[in-house]
């Protein structure tokens, strides 16, 4: 009775393996916890992507994709569960959509020879590609978001930010503290004061900073938050009467949910974004026939065309273009973790190739080499239309500044190079 | 009949307390020993050990030492995390300022850290108690993992915050960073886990083990027969603490490999080590055991029978999940507070007097 | 001058913010003193609240995400919206509702247990909820809006310019939550000297034993106990919904309740509100004033520590009846 | 204390069969030698808030000897006796123990200097053994490390082997040889007294006091604790304290009775001059107090 039962828990710990010949992407989601919100619209675009070339294209080459899903809850230790359980299976690539995770995974993917893209987030030197050999981050880090809002700043102030103030108001964690050095960095080179203010997660209650904020009055406030800190951000902003123009956040604080609690408060707010909004794109229309109509939409579609479900379907769609990649320079449908990662290296995605998908105008033109993991980094503002419930972008892709940011880069790579006795390669 | 006690008869008191009184008791424990060291390592996966096996080795410490501090001390304490926290952050702080040195005498040395901080932390308890020392705690929780947030040094100035575990070997085998074969991390975290809880045992069949239960049966009571209450709880703050800070450093150093303080070691790590503890069975080694298997293994299984069996949405059973999780605590807590511990003691009984009930 | 005017304005938020700290710490309070019980899952149920308010105000279909996946059907909303305050009212019998299932399936089968298993308990319920919450409601981020006004007062800024030259920030809403906090604790304890359900109550709380000696039925305190805590934390959940959404993190704030009952006690309805106060102003002045020099985001600890210290000198808490030690 | 009682006091002659207590001791009517003070406790007043539970009460303890305090309830007894045991400490007067005076010291530091007790109210662990809960009275004669006994190694192993011995002899002693591993939870009302006098005897005292250990006992059961209670002075020759409500059995075991009566001390002497002292009679009789 015993063994009986302590066998039946084995099986059942063991995951279904899928379907030979088919390659996975395991989606490593979360649809629970304090980013559920966030989590469940981004796993939804992923697959949404997926699903469209399974039934329109039959898979990338002839090989159907699946997006096995696992839920991690934005936790680091169900994150490597879920790695583990489905690393066995022929996993081709990894985006673990969490920072965290993506810290747990760097060394763990460099071990196990898989390939892992953290489309906006993740470790920022991973741009490096000479040390990190199996993580790429395109097309753009937190970095060059830093450097996309300054740069927006400087235009907006006619290239001139001397003696200006900007507050960085971030979730005090290494996602949030991601951007501090270049910000430093960036306010060195064109003269701007840097005030920090951290909120410790989950960061309902604000009243502190926003208060410094009113007595400060920062010309802007850069936003690095995540969750519940954006909702609340937004609003005390609100509350204290600051210009929602001059409060910019980083993508991942540039989500229908992190603004339509605040309500018509919130119009103005600007965030910047690394892939266009809205549908007014020529895919949907597939999509439409396809996914939604047949009713094979992940999580019922009731998200698509929402801000971070765009953005889901946008690491989709660099991940579908790396496997095609990697089919042409493998000569086989049927590639391997290591032929994907050659794959990712020689991904080029042009604007004639954004619009041969039916997606004009919606992600940058980048190209990824040995050398360069991380794309070209641009991104756009966005800016919010409370009336109309919807982001309008407002500037086309900024450049970052690659002056400042290739150097700190370096420096970091090297220093985990180093840290870890990596031997940089790509020469 | 076949499990009994009859003619297992003790002819010196040094057997009389000894851990397993019972023959069968001991066998079990020896074969169970020979099972973990002689077979599992040749038979292990990864998957095995890093969703199952090495966080359950691990929890298994953090829950002995929160055990002895809870289950047999009587002081309740949250600040688990925090306290893991200073484990892992010691062995980094270590093991890169002195990488000559074995990462395993790092380990012990970052649970002797703790153990200092621990009583620090603890001192209140002489003056607070019950649920006022379990929020009381929550300060060296919520302190502790702001600190290793704010202060650089103790990630090495790295620009996320985030402390990543170089790799370090023993014997000429990678037993940290992400070379790391499965059976090495298991077998580093199996042979923590085992000695800790030989030493467990040691201490709370013993002298301190005494002191520690007599205080938390009757404080006053315990003070007047002679117990200082002083040395009595720091020792328990200290011990427990020396655990759970083993336990830190080993859930960095050996099986994430990275960590982030706000993240993997906040206030839920607190409460997921005192479910363990108290539905193992607060004051039983068993028990921590029991517990931290429960909660590691359950949630994987779960998962993967709802959406590996039954195919369901990864959300809706991620809920369901939580729902079956928490009713089944509350089951459990019904069935028998004592925890797990308590019902297989219950079903020991039960097997002594098969086939004959009365 | 500036600094010290800042400091006030500081102070005044500080004492606002407690107040919604005392709101979540109510709650607490109320099921402690009548039944002994500390019920970790009052954030949850705060959460609950507010996910079922915003439920059923914009007509949602409970289960609709679980029907849809066995089913197979697309279903969301009855297409329906229920005024505020019918839907408050809705909310609160549900919560009642929610207090008969709860002492029927948990607590009748926990009386006379430990307090650490009832702690222990009320933890698998807050499990329990969170996903059941989650199930019923969706895990999307919701915007509850009952018609409280958000946003900086003119005429508080108007007068503080006037009477000091600086114009302090008073949010709308942190004025309606001092409003509501003090009309509740009012009710609550009009209730409780006033009525006989009141006093039964505050008999049980004084003593069990004697308490079921003179006739109370433990089973009906305890399900009207849970009740008034179900109340208490929709009050407090349309609060901070209010404030940042409906969503997951709004269970969280039971972490900012617990400091204030330690300072306050753990039996005593002034010692919330005064705990609230003074751990509101506490962490706000501490932020304001030492934050700077170490780094910011005190917050998190501070009230924690603030109660540590307080408690090391005066172990029963600001109102807690005085300990007396005997064999 | 009042001068009715003092002079009450000083007409107590000392009684033909007892000589007088002397520097050197006595010798007791059923010929046992007693030795001289072991503790001495000098004018002490204890109160609470604005309650004087002790009003400047003196007596002594002689080596040897089975001393009783009795009085009606309320008299402060109970509070005399956590004044002994270091738990309460008086605001006036000095406890004198072995021939110096105490110095404020912590209740644990007290029972170090060979002090041990039980309690009105059982004080036993609950939660642990019959065998170790009298073990811990033995926790004070412990002198391996903590890392010792994590290793269970060097004195730890030998210590417990000893100390067990120890025990064994004093669960023998008391017959309770069938419960040894019962948690003392479980233990009816009797046994549990029994067990907590085992845990004083533990730990080999100087003095043993004993609160009330008959209270709530049938008679066998009381004849059985007297029984003990006369084994223990007689074969270790333990000082004994007791506060008992029985007089008959007050009157039996012990060698000197000091009467309390609403925190003073109204009788001091062998059973048979207490027995015939006014104030005391009334006392028990329920005379009105003016």
């Amino acid at each position: 009775m015993k063994l009986r039962f302590a066998a039946a828990v084995a099986a059942a710990m063991m995951a279904a393996a899928p379907a030979l010949a088919d390659l996975t992407v395991p989606n490593l989601s979360y649809r629970t916890g304090p980013y559920g919100a966030n989590g469940n619209q981004y796993a939804d675009g992923f697959n949404d992507y997926f699903t469209l070339l399974n039934e329109r294209d039959g898979g990338i080459g002839g090989q159907k994709i699946l997006t096995p899903e696992c839920e991690t809850a934005y936790n680091t230790e169900k994150g490597v569960e879920c790695y583990e359980s489905t690393k066995g299976n022929n996993a081709l690539v990894y985006n673990p959509f969490s920072t965290g995770i993506t810290y747990q995974l760097i060394p763990k993917v460099a071990a196990d020879g898989i390939p892992m893209v953290t489309p906006g987030y993740g470790r920022t030197s991973a741009k490096d590609g000479s040390v990190f050999q199996w993580v790429f981050n395109p097309p753009a880090n937190y970095w060059d978001g830093a450097s996309v809002i300054v740069k927006h700043l400087l235009d907006v102030n006619g290239g001139d930010l001397n003696g200006k103030t900007i507050a960085l108001v971030y979730h005090n964690s290494a996602f949030g503290k991601e951007p501090i050095r270049t910000l430093e960095e960036l306010s060195k080179k064109h003269g701007f004061t840097l005030s920090q203010i951290p909120v410790d997660p989950p960061g309902q209650e604000q009243k502190s900073q926003w208060l410094q904020i009113r007595r400060e009055k920062p010309d802007y406030v850069i936003l690095y938050g995540w969750g519940v800190m954006n909702q609340a951000a937004i609003q005390e902003a609100a509350n204290i009467r600051y210009p929602m123009e001059n409060l910019i956040g980083i993508w991942w604080a540039g989500g229908e949910v992190d603004v339509e609690p605040a309500g018509a408060a919130a119009n103005g707010y600007k965030s910047a974004t690394f892939n266009g909004v809205g549908m007014d794109y020529p895919f949907y229309g597939d999509l439409k026939t396809h996914v939604l109509d047949t009713g094979k939409a992940s999580g019922g579609g009731a998200h698509v065309g929402k801000a971070m479900y765009s953005r889901g379907m946008y690491a989709a769609l660099i991940i579908a273009e790396g496997i095609k990649k990697a089919q042409e320079l493998a000569g086989t449908p049927e590639i391997t973790a290591a032929q994907m990662r050659d794959g990712l290296e020689a991904l080029e995605i042009t604007e004639a190739r954004m619009t041969e998908l039916g997606l004009p105008g919606f992600g940058q033109p980048f190209q990824l080499s040995c050398q360069n993991h991380g794309g070209s980094g641009m991104g756009m503002i966005q800016q919010w239309d409370a009336s109309a419930k919807q982001w309008k972008l407002i500037t086309d892709f900024i450049q970052p500044d690659e002056d400042v940011l290739q150097p700190l880069i370096q420096a970091d790579a090297q220093a985990f190079a180093a840290e870890n006795s990596i031997q940089p390669r790509c020469n | 009949m076949l499990y009994r006690e009859a003619g297992d008869f003790k002819t010196s008191y040094r057997d009389d307390s000894q851990t397993f009184p019972l023959k069968l008791d001991r066998m079990g424990y020896w074969v169970t020993l020979a099972v973990a060291f002689g077979v599992i390592p040749f038979v292990i996966t990864d998957y095995w050990a890093n969703a199952v096996l090495v966080p359950f080795l691990i929890y298994a410490i953090a829950a002995l030492g929160l055990n002895i501090l809870v289950g047999f001390g009587g002081q309740v304490s949250l600040g688990t995390g925090g306290f893991m926290a200073v484990g892992a952050y010691a062995t980094y702080k270590l093991t890169t300022t002195f990488p000559e040195i074995s990462l395993l005498i790092h380990i012990l040395l970052a649970g002797g850290i703790t153990a200092a901080v621990g009583v620090f932390f603890g001192l209140p308890s002489l003056r607070i108690k019950g649920f006022y020392l379990a929020v009381a705690t929550l300060a060296a929780q919520f302190f502790l993992v702001w600190l290793f947030n704010k202060v650089p040094w103790f990630y090495n100035y790295s620009a996320s915050g985030q402390i990543t575990a170089p790799e370090r070997t023993f014997l000429g085998y990678v037993i940290s960073g992400p070379a790391t074969s499965a059976p090495a991390k298991y077998l580093v975290c199996l042979a923590f886990a085992v000695a800790l809880a030989w030493v467990a045992r040691n201490l709370t069949r013993g002298t301190a083990g005494r002191k520690w239960m007599a205080i938390r049966d009757m404080d006053i009571a315990a003070e007047i027969i002679g117990v200082n209450p002083l040395t009595a709880k720091m020792s328990a703050f200290a011990v427990s603490s020396f655990f759970i800070g083993v336990a830190g450093a080993l859930l960095f150093s050996i099986y994430l490999g990275a960590a982030e303080a706000s993240e993997t070691f906040g206030i839920n790590k607190s409460f997921l080590v005192l479910f363990m503890v108290i539905i193992g069975g607060l004051g039983s080694i068993f028990g921590s055991f029991a517990g931290a298997a429960f909660l590691v293994v359950l949630p994987v299984f779960l998962k993967n029978v709802l959406v590996g069996a039954f195919g369901w949405p990864t959300d809706l059973a991620a809920h369901v999940e939580l729902m079956i999780v928490g009713a089944l605590i509350v089951f459990f807590l019904i069935v028998e507070p004592h925890g797990l511990a308590q019902l297989w003691r219950l079903t020991k009984e039960k097997l002594r007097l098969w086939p004959f009930p009365h | 001058m500036e600094q010290l005017l800042y400091a006030s304005e500081v102070l005044v938020n500080g004492l606002m913010a407690g107040v919604m700290y005392s709101l979540v710490a109510l709650g607490f309070v109320l099921i402690f003193k009548a039944s002994g019980v500390f019920n970790y899952a009052q954030g949850v149920l705060a959460l609950f609240a507010a996910l079922t308010l915003v439920g059923i105000q914009q007509g949602q279909v409970p289960f609709a995400h679980l029907i849809n996946a066995i089913t197979g059907s697309h279903i969301s909303s009855f297409g329906w919206t229920v005024p505020s305050l019918l839907a408050i009212l809705l909310t609160a019998l549900v919560m009642v509702g929610l207090a008969i299932l709860i002492e029927a399936l948990v607590l009748k089968h926990l009386v006379g247990q430990e307090p650490i298993i009832m702690f222990m308990a009320t933890i698998g319920l807050a499990y329990f909820l969170e996903g059941l919450g989650d199930i019923m409601w969706g895990a999307d981020v919701k915007t509850l809006d009952v018609g409280l006004p958000q946003g900086i007062s003119d005429t508080a800024e108007a007068w503080t310019a006037a009477l000091t030259g600086y114009g302090f920030f008073i949010d709308r809403l942190d004025i309606w939550a001092t409003v509501i906090a003090a009309l509740l604790v009012a009710a609550l304890v009009a209730f409780s000297q006033y009525t006989k359900q009141g006093r039964a109550m505050r008999a049980v709380a004084d003593d069990h034993q004697a308490a079921l000696s003179v006739g109370i039925s433990l089973r009906f305190i305890w399900v009207m106990v849970w009740s008034i805590a179900g109340f208490v934390a929709l009050v407090a959940g349309i609060m901070w919904g209010t404030k940042s959404g409906v969503q997951f993190s709004l269970s969280l704030i039971a972490l900012k309740a617990l400091p204030v009952l330690m300072l306050g006690g753990f039996t005593s309805i002034p010692g919330a509100i005064v705990g609230g106060l003074i751990i509101g102003v506490g962490e706000k002045l501490f932020e304001f004033y030492i934050g700077p020099m170490v780094g910011g985001a005190t917050e998190s600890w501070f009230a924690y520590v603030l109660a540590l210290i307080f408690l090391v000198f005066r172990p029963q808490g600001l109102f807690g009846e005085r300990i007396i030690e005997r064999v | 204390m009042s001068p009715t009682s003092q002079t009450i006091l000083s007409e107590l002659a000392p009684p033909p069969a007892a000589p007088a207590p002397s520097a050197d001791g006595y010798v007791t009517a059923d010929g046992r030698k007693i030795g001289g003070v072991l503790m001495d406790l000098r004018h002490i007043t204890l109160r609470f808030g604005g309650v004087t539970a002790i009003k400047d009460i003196s007596f002594d303890i002689r080596e040897g000897e089975i001393r009783a305090i009795i009085g009606p309830n309320g008299a402060g007894k109970s509070s005399m006796m956590n004044v002994m045991s270091g738990f309460y400490v008086p605001q006036e007067g000095e406890v004198w123990f072995r021939g110096a005076k105490r110095p404020p010291m912590r209740p644990y530091q007290v029972a170090r200097q060979g002090l041990a007790r039980t309690f009105q109210n059982i004080a036993l662990f609950d939660g642990m053994s019959v065998l170790d809960n009298i073990m811990t009275g033995r926790l004070t004669m412990m002198k391996s490390s903590l890392l010792e006994q994590a290793l269970w190694w060097g004195r730890a192993e030998a210590e417990e082997t000893r100390h067990r011995e120890q025990v064994e002899k004093i669960i023998d002693f008391l017959e309770i040889q069938n419960i040894r591993k019962t948690p003392v939870g479980r233990l009816p009302y009797g046994l549990k007294k029994r067990v907590e006098l085992a845990r004083a005897l533990a730990a080999e005292p100087k003095l043993l006091m004993l609160d009330e250990p008959m209270a709530g006992m049938n008679v066998e059961e009381k004849e059985d604790m007297s029984r003990f209670i006369l084994d223990v002075n007689d074969e270790f020759g333990t000082t004994i304290a007791l506060i008992e409500h029985d007089m008959g059995v007050v009157m039996d075991l012990s060698d000197r009775v000091v009467v309390m009566d609403y925190g003073r001390k109204i009788g001091d002497g062998t059973p048979d001059e207490v027995r015939n002292n006014q104030e005391v009679i009334d006392a028990y009789l329920g005379v009105a107090h003016d």
